[in-house]
């Protein structure tokens, strides 16, 4: 018979129970943070250097965040990184041309990202194109419109008082100086913690996994698997809509020839975080941590002076062991 | 006599199941050894330990005499120890000949080519032996579970064992594949081939098996000749007294008719199907495989398009463009194939029972209501007593028979007035499935329309207030529950045009 | 029938490019000519950037303008076109060969060498510098950083070059770069931008570490270069004559066109700017936003 | 029993009939040609034109060819086109570092992309690293292997006598001058027909399809899984070896930086060839006729001058129309 359900400890029952064992990515974490540490002090355990490796993670923290929903579906989106970018562009349209106040602005690019993911969404379940080429045109089409709209151009938002506090400001370091931590750092978090509900504790989230399990058993099941997929990219549209309002933020400007990339760079964390490509199982705290196992890497190798062509030889030998050990670990437990 | 395989004291323990536990089984040559248990007592781990699809924890394992690790499938095919597995394992985009002879392809042109002429030839000869009439080229994503499951039985049979394990082989089948299959079984008897045999179909152990091992939550409980009574073999295998859920067939007649199946057609496999049924009857499909039953099921789901045909439910005409549609005009459908249709597999078993009825769960019709969940779930659970160490164990981890049991709960709980079981029984052990026969006299005496698509003809006859026979598509005939016989159901269900 | 003369060049999503593009366009409005200007998205697609060459030829145009990804790799087109009498202008890098009749281009190295002076002359002509390149292997990339790393070598050997990283003109990794920068070389007194994202990137990526004191000098140019040398973010920075690229090379293609005899380099020339002389009408002239 | 038209089984019922790979993309690529035909005839039906759309298919091609096979396996390799790029370098390497003889260095180089293929197999199998990851570590190394090995710097091989016949020189054309069709589309047309074979005939094909298909039951068929994924990888590394002598041959030279990106290109084409991402399912056939698919589109747009942005947008678009009307054409039959 069922035995007592012991293994819901307050962390599994966090991140959805099924994932317990996903949380060992961290020991990797922890394994490279120390090695940087060991080899260089002063240089990496600095505040600094600890805010900027917070920072640098930002961006690519809520694409991957973003990913992790479309690839439990057991699909992909390749457009996440130019998506982005096309909201700013949007938040730049909006607030710059348009002179719209800063939280329509912000509330219209999300908007716009929701618009996007439900397109790619609509894409795949009314035109049946497979997620892959969907979300690859999807990503040259935006791509393309964000340089017509520019006409190739940055657009900057010197003129939107307050617009580069989003990403650079320090809400936290207002309150407690000795802790900078800039709002971009905190918008991360909020959105981690906020889709980690939503994944975990919501009807979204339950069909986000079980579209992923065997999406033909769920249509069975008398759901309406294409609006719930349509809203599930819809979703992860507006998340990569943040992302895109973080950068512009940083950058105090729209970029619109930049992002393309990026969409790697934040699948990699999410698998770095133990979701399955194949779909069905995955945590928005693993996400994060693959995230941030790819930025100390980065940052630690820059700091240590390692030549970039070193820098991609050992970040391409460090993410194979990272999901290695990751692996040994849960066969082990 | 040595015998072909001994075990003796093997266990097998998975994270949070101690599946095997002590447990000894033997097998002679020219034997047929029927092991028998409720679902999740450890019989296919015990098997698939002898096929190298696990590795025991400890005890020991002998073939004729010698002490043997079996280290893989390979090892256990060079050991010519052959199993045809509960669960299908074939390779849907591969042809049949393809997939029974993957990993001992013949080869042409100096060994560069693929001689598939070859293989054509060798499983034709093998179909022909089964009396099986399809052609070897045809993919295996095509064929219905039955055929896949015969060609499951081809590919076992061309491996020529000396220990063919056979889990649960005819789940799927009808009897006459099922007759076919024991035709080949005593042939292989007689060439001195031991064969493991698994089933919950009671009948069957009787007419092929010369020995009985019973199991019972993964431990050993005896072996016994065949000829034992088969009511003490089920004590043993429950280790408590059965309840026979009697058929009562009150008068449904003054009823309403809450499913209304009218001119129903799709290209051959439905061919003008109108039929009724009323609030607290039970109305069984009767038919040999690829009669059309499933298709009728699953277009009166609106799982696949039809040509024409309406379907009124209490008088209703329902749109039936996806089961979103036929859900929500409250019928409800359990797929014939669970793997593919009925279970999403990596998810835990709480989640699969509240998939189709997640919207009753919520909270602001957003948020899961995880305590709900789980007292729906528990429920369940205990009442079809499905063995799983916890509510939050992955489904796929259950065994074949407690992931059936999973898929019934997810329709009970979703409480259709309409609900239609295909194969409801597929791989439950006889107590569960008395349960389960109670459990549908119960809907329907509480004023559900039930429809039951079985191919175990005592199972129809059991069950069915009135059966409908099928034949290629159509309906061939109706039988009111008292009047029905194998003999006459057998004969509407072969009368082709 | 109308003169079409196509411009494959490295790239058409910089800021440079645009400019280079601008004032193709306005050659193309004074000498009544139709001018396409294409290029691949990023500066290694040099095969990318052949099959790009290999269609504007088939579309029988009247004069070419190339801007070679690598010197060597597109000759037996530009044979071809040699052989259609077709002319081809070279434009901001040469090809090795006889068969562009002109290159109009900025000394990569010289300004690079003239970027080291001023730097130079900011952190008082000691200390640790580093160079955030833009890229690894292209002509501007290289020549860029090797213009400058060997000025500092031959000039001053009391600067030292400590670190070489690339950021792919990428403004947000350019900047994370800045950032690491400073944590590993605390004493770091200079940073070298070689175009624009880079420059730009430095001086985010100094901004949000709050380190002052660190001299950056700049690449090229666009709006918001201007603004953080304006602010005093970056020190000031190397200009081409992007527009003037563009202009020249359609001007060269016509002449060409007309019979007329061309030198073989038209230096379209660079200039240091800062926030002294931002302003200037002759510098203004070169800028682009 | 005759079989009627098996409207039940399972594989059709959730692939909308794609199981019978009816190669009806053919259908989209002569729209394309058509519709470009009819807007400029002078320009883009001429022959050099069309050789030149030939010869800009044949790296993409071959690489395309080589991920077919490890995508009908349901695995990815993004590594492809660093491989290609690497496999130029060490062919650089081979005869102009080394000097070895050009045939020695041709199969020099095609033998290090079987070694790199095994290697990210290996890395699948026994690290039970997921292919993306671990051919997303293998194109990080190989990046930077292939700038460390050439210093950044081209390997030119002007020195080598005849190299650049191999994609460039035309036997055809030696034969037939009305028809000189370059060797790279030969090589390009060999190696499809070759592969071809070795799909539908061989072992290895068998078995690429099966794993794709099941690879549970290929297992329990008794089949060394592991050594046939790592052979599948090889032969693919291998044919990326091809693809890196085509364009060092095209290029007269090894461009270390070359190649990221490519793997995109090469997955397009597969998909819109009518290969399944989800495995089991694909041709060699739909495959080049993928590639010409994405090479024609790009083509006729440059030819028709259209704007490099809207350039963009269109190919997003058509991408996903093109995947589409297959998909309605072969729903249809
Ligand atoms: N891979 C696995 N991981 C975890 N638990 C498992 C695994 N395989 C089987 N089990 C558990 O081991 C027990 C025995 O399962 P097994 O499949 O042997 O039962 P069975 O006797 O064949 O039942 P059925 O009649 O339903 O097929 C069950 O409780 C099952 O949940
Ligand atoms: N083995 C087979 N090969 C080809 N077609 C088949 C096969 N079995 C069934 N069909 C087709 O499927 C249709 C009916 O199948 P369906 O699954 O509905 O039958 P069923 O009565 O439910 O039988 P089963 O017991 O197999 O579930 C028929 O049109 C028949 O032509
Ligand atoms: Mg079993
Ligand atoms: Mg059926």
């Amino acid at each position: 018979m069922t035995l007592p359900t012991t293994s819901t400890s307050w962390l599994s029952r966090l991140s959805g129970g099924q994932a317990k064992q996903k949380l060992l990515a961290f020991a990797s974490l922890i394994a490279l943070i120390l090695v940087f540490t060991v080899l260089k002090p002063d240089a990496f355990m600095t505040q600094d250097n600890i805010i900027g490796i917070l920072q640098s993670t930002t961006v690519i923290g809520v694409l991957a965040i973003a990913s992790t929903f479309i690839i439990i579906t057991s699909g992909i989106d390749l457009s996440v990184g130019v998506l982005m970018t096309f909201c700013a562009v949007m938040a730049g349209v909006f607030m710059v041309s348009w002179g719209l106040p800063m939280p329509l602005g912000l509330l219209g690019a999300v908007a716009m990202g929701a618009l996007c993911g439900s397109a790619s969404g609509l894409a795949i379940t009314k035109l049946k194109v497979p997620p892959f080429i969907a979300t690859l045109g999807m990503m040259m089409l935006l791509k393309g419109t964000s340089l017509i709209i520019t006409s190739t151009r940055p657009i900057y938002f010197s003129d939107v008082e307050g617009f580069d506090q989003i990403a650079l400001g320090s809400v936290i370091g207002d309150l407690i100086p000795a802790l900078p931590i800039p709002n971009g750092v905190l918008i991360l978090f909020v959105v981690a913690v906020v889709c980690s509900i939503v994944l975990n504790k919501t009807v979204l989230g339950r069909y986000t996994f079980a579209l992923g399990s065997n999406e033909e058993a769920v249509r069975l099941s008398g759901v309406n698997v294409d609006r719930w997929k349509v809203i599930i990219y819809a979703f992860a549209g507006g998340i990569c809509g943040i992302s895109g309002l973080l950068i512009a933020s940083r950058l105090n400007s729209a970029q619109p020839a930049l992002g393309q990339g990026y969409e790697l760079d934040a699948i990699a964390a999410v698998v770095i975080g133990g979701t399955s490509l194949s779909g069905g199982v995955g945590t928005i705290l693993g996400t994060i941590i693959g995230a941030f196992i790819m930025s100390v890497l980065i940052n630690g190798l820059r700091i240590m002076s390692v030549a970039q062509e070193w820098q991609m030889v050992l970040t391409g030998l460090i993410i194979i062991l990272a999901v290695y050990t990751d692996n040994l670990r849960r066969n082990k437990s | 006599m040595t015998p072909l395989v001994a075990i003796k004291n093997l266990s097998k323990s998975f994270p949070g199941v101690k599946a095997l536990d002590k447990v000894q089984f033997d097998l002679m040559p020219g034997e047929v050894h029927a092991l028998m248990g409720e679902n999740g007592a450890g019989k296919s781990t015990l098997m698939k330990i002898l096929a190298g699809v696990y590795r025991k924890d400890s005890g020991e394992l002998c073939l004729d005499g010698q002490p043997t690790e079996i280290d893989g499938p390979a090892h256990a095919q060079a050991l010519a120890i052959g199993i045809i597995h509960q669960e299908l394992h074939l390779m849907a985009h591969l042809t049949a000949a393809q997939n029974i002879f993957l990993g001992r392809e013949p080869r042409k042109c100096g060994g560069l080519l693929l001689d598939e002429d070859a293989i054509h030839r060798d499983t034709q000869a093998l179909f022909d032996r089964l009396n099986l009439s399809m052609p070897p080229s045809t993919p295996i994503g095509e064929l219905t579970v039955a055929r896949q499951q015969m060609v499951e039985i081809a590919k076992a049979l061309s491996h020529k064992s000396r220990v063919l394990i056979m889990d649960e082989p005819t789940a799927a089948l009808n009897n006459a594949e099922i007759d076919e299959l024991f035709r080949i079984i005593r042939q292989l008897k007689s060439e001195g081939v031991g064969i493991v045999y698994i089933s919950h179909k009671m009948d069957e152990i009787q007419r092929i098996a010369d020995r009985i091992t019973v199991m019972r939550d993964g431990t050993y409980v005896a072996t016994r000749p065949a000829s034992t009574p088969m009511a003490d073999v089920i004590a043993m295998m429950v280790g408590r007294k059965l309840e026979h859920a009697h058929k009562s067939i009150p008068d449904t007649s003054s009823n309403e008719v809450l499913l209304d199946v009218r001119g129903l057609n799709r290209g051959r496999a439905i061919r003008d199907v109108s039929f009724t049924v009323r609030r607290g009857e039970i109305l069984g499909f009767a038919g040999l495989m690829g009669a059309g039953r499933t298709e009728v099921a699953r277009a009166v789901f609106g799982a696949d398009r039809i040509d024409n045909g309406e379907v009124r439910v209490r008088g209703q005409v329902i749109r039936l463009e996806s089961p979103q549609d036929a859900v929500q005009a409250g019928i409800g459908y359990l797929s014939e194939d669970r793997k593919h249709f009925g279970l999403a597999t990596g998810m835990d078993v709480e989640s699969n029972i509240t998939l189709p009825s997640l919207k009753r769960w919520l909270t602001w019709g957003v948020f899961l209501n995880r305590s709900a969940i789980r007292v729906v779930s528990q429920t369940m659970v205990d009442k079809l007593r499905i063995k799983t160490p916890s509510l939050l164990q992955t489904a796929k981890l259950l065994s074949g028979g407690n992931q059936q049991k999973v898929v019934i709960a997810k329709w009970l709980v979703q409480d259709c007035e309409v609900l239609i079981f295909d194969e409801p029984t597929r791989g439950i052990d006889v107590g569960a499935k008395s349960e389960i026969y109670k459990l549908l006299n119960d809907l329907a005496a509480q004023g559900r329309a039930i429809i039951v698509i079985s191919s175990e003809l005592p199972e129809v006859l059991q069950l069915s207030h009135r059966v409908l026979v099928m034949c290629e598509g159509r309906i061939t005939g109706e039988v009111s529950g008292e009047a029905a016989t194998q003999e006459s159901l057998m004969a509407l269900a072969t009368q082709r045009d | 029938q109308e003169i079409y003369i196509p411009l494959i060049s490295k790239g058409f999503q910089h800021q440079f490019w645009q400019a280079v593009k601008q004032g193709a366009d306005q050659a193309a409005k004074d000498y009544k000519v139709k001018v396409t200007f294409e290029g691949p998205e990023t500066e290694q697609q040099v095969d990318k950037q052949i099959d790009m060459l290999s269609a504007a030829l088939a579309k029988k145009p009247a004069a070419i303008g190339f801007a070679a990804l690598d010197s060597k790799a597109a000759i037996p087109l530009l044979k071809k076109a040699q052989a259609a009498k077709i002319p081809v202008i070279a434009f901001d890098s040469g090809v090795d060969s006889d068969i562009v009749l002109t290159t109009a281009q900025t000394d990569s190295k010289a300004a690079a060498a003239l970027a080291a002076d001023k730097m130079a002359e900011k952190i008082g002509g000691e200390g640790e510098v580093a160079v955030i390149g833009h890229d690894q292997t292209s002509t501007t990339g290289t020549g860029r950083r090797d213009g400058f790393v060997e000025q500092i070598k031959a000039k001053y050997p009391k600067i030292k070059v400590v670190d070489i990283q690339y950021g792919g003109g990428d403004h947000l990794k350019s900047a994370e770069i800045a950032k690491t920068l400073v944590q590993a070389h605390p004493k770091l007194k200079g940073i070298f931008g070689t175009n624009e994202g880079s420059a730009i990137g430095a001086g985010k990526g100094l901004k949000e570490a709050k380190k002052s004191g660190v001299v950056i000098i700049g690449f090229d140019s666009g709006k918001a270069q201007k603004d953080m040398i304006n602010d005093g973010t970056i020190a000031g920075a190397i200009t081409q004559n992007p527009v003037g690229i563009g202009y020249k090379t359609v001007e060269a293609a016509v002449k060409a066109l007309k019979g007329e005899k061309l030198p073989k380099i038209i230096d379209t020339g660079f200039y240091y700017y800062d926030k002294s002389n931002i302003s200037d009408p002759k510098i203004a002239a070169v800028l682009y936003d």
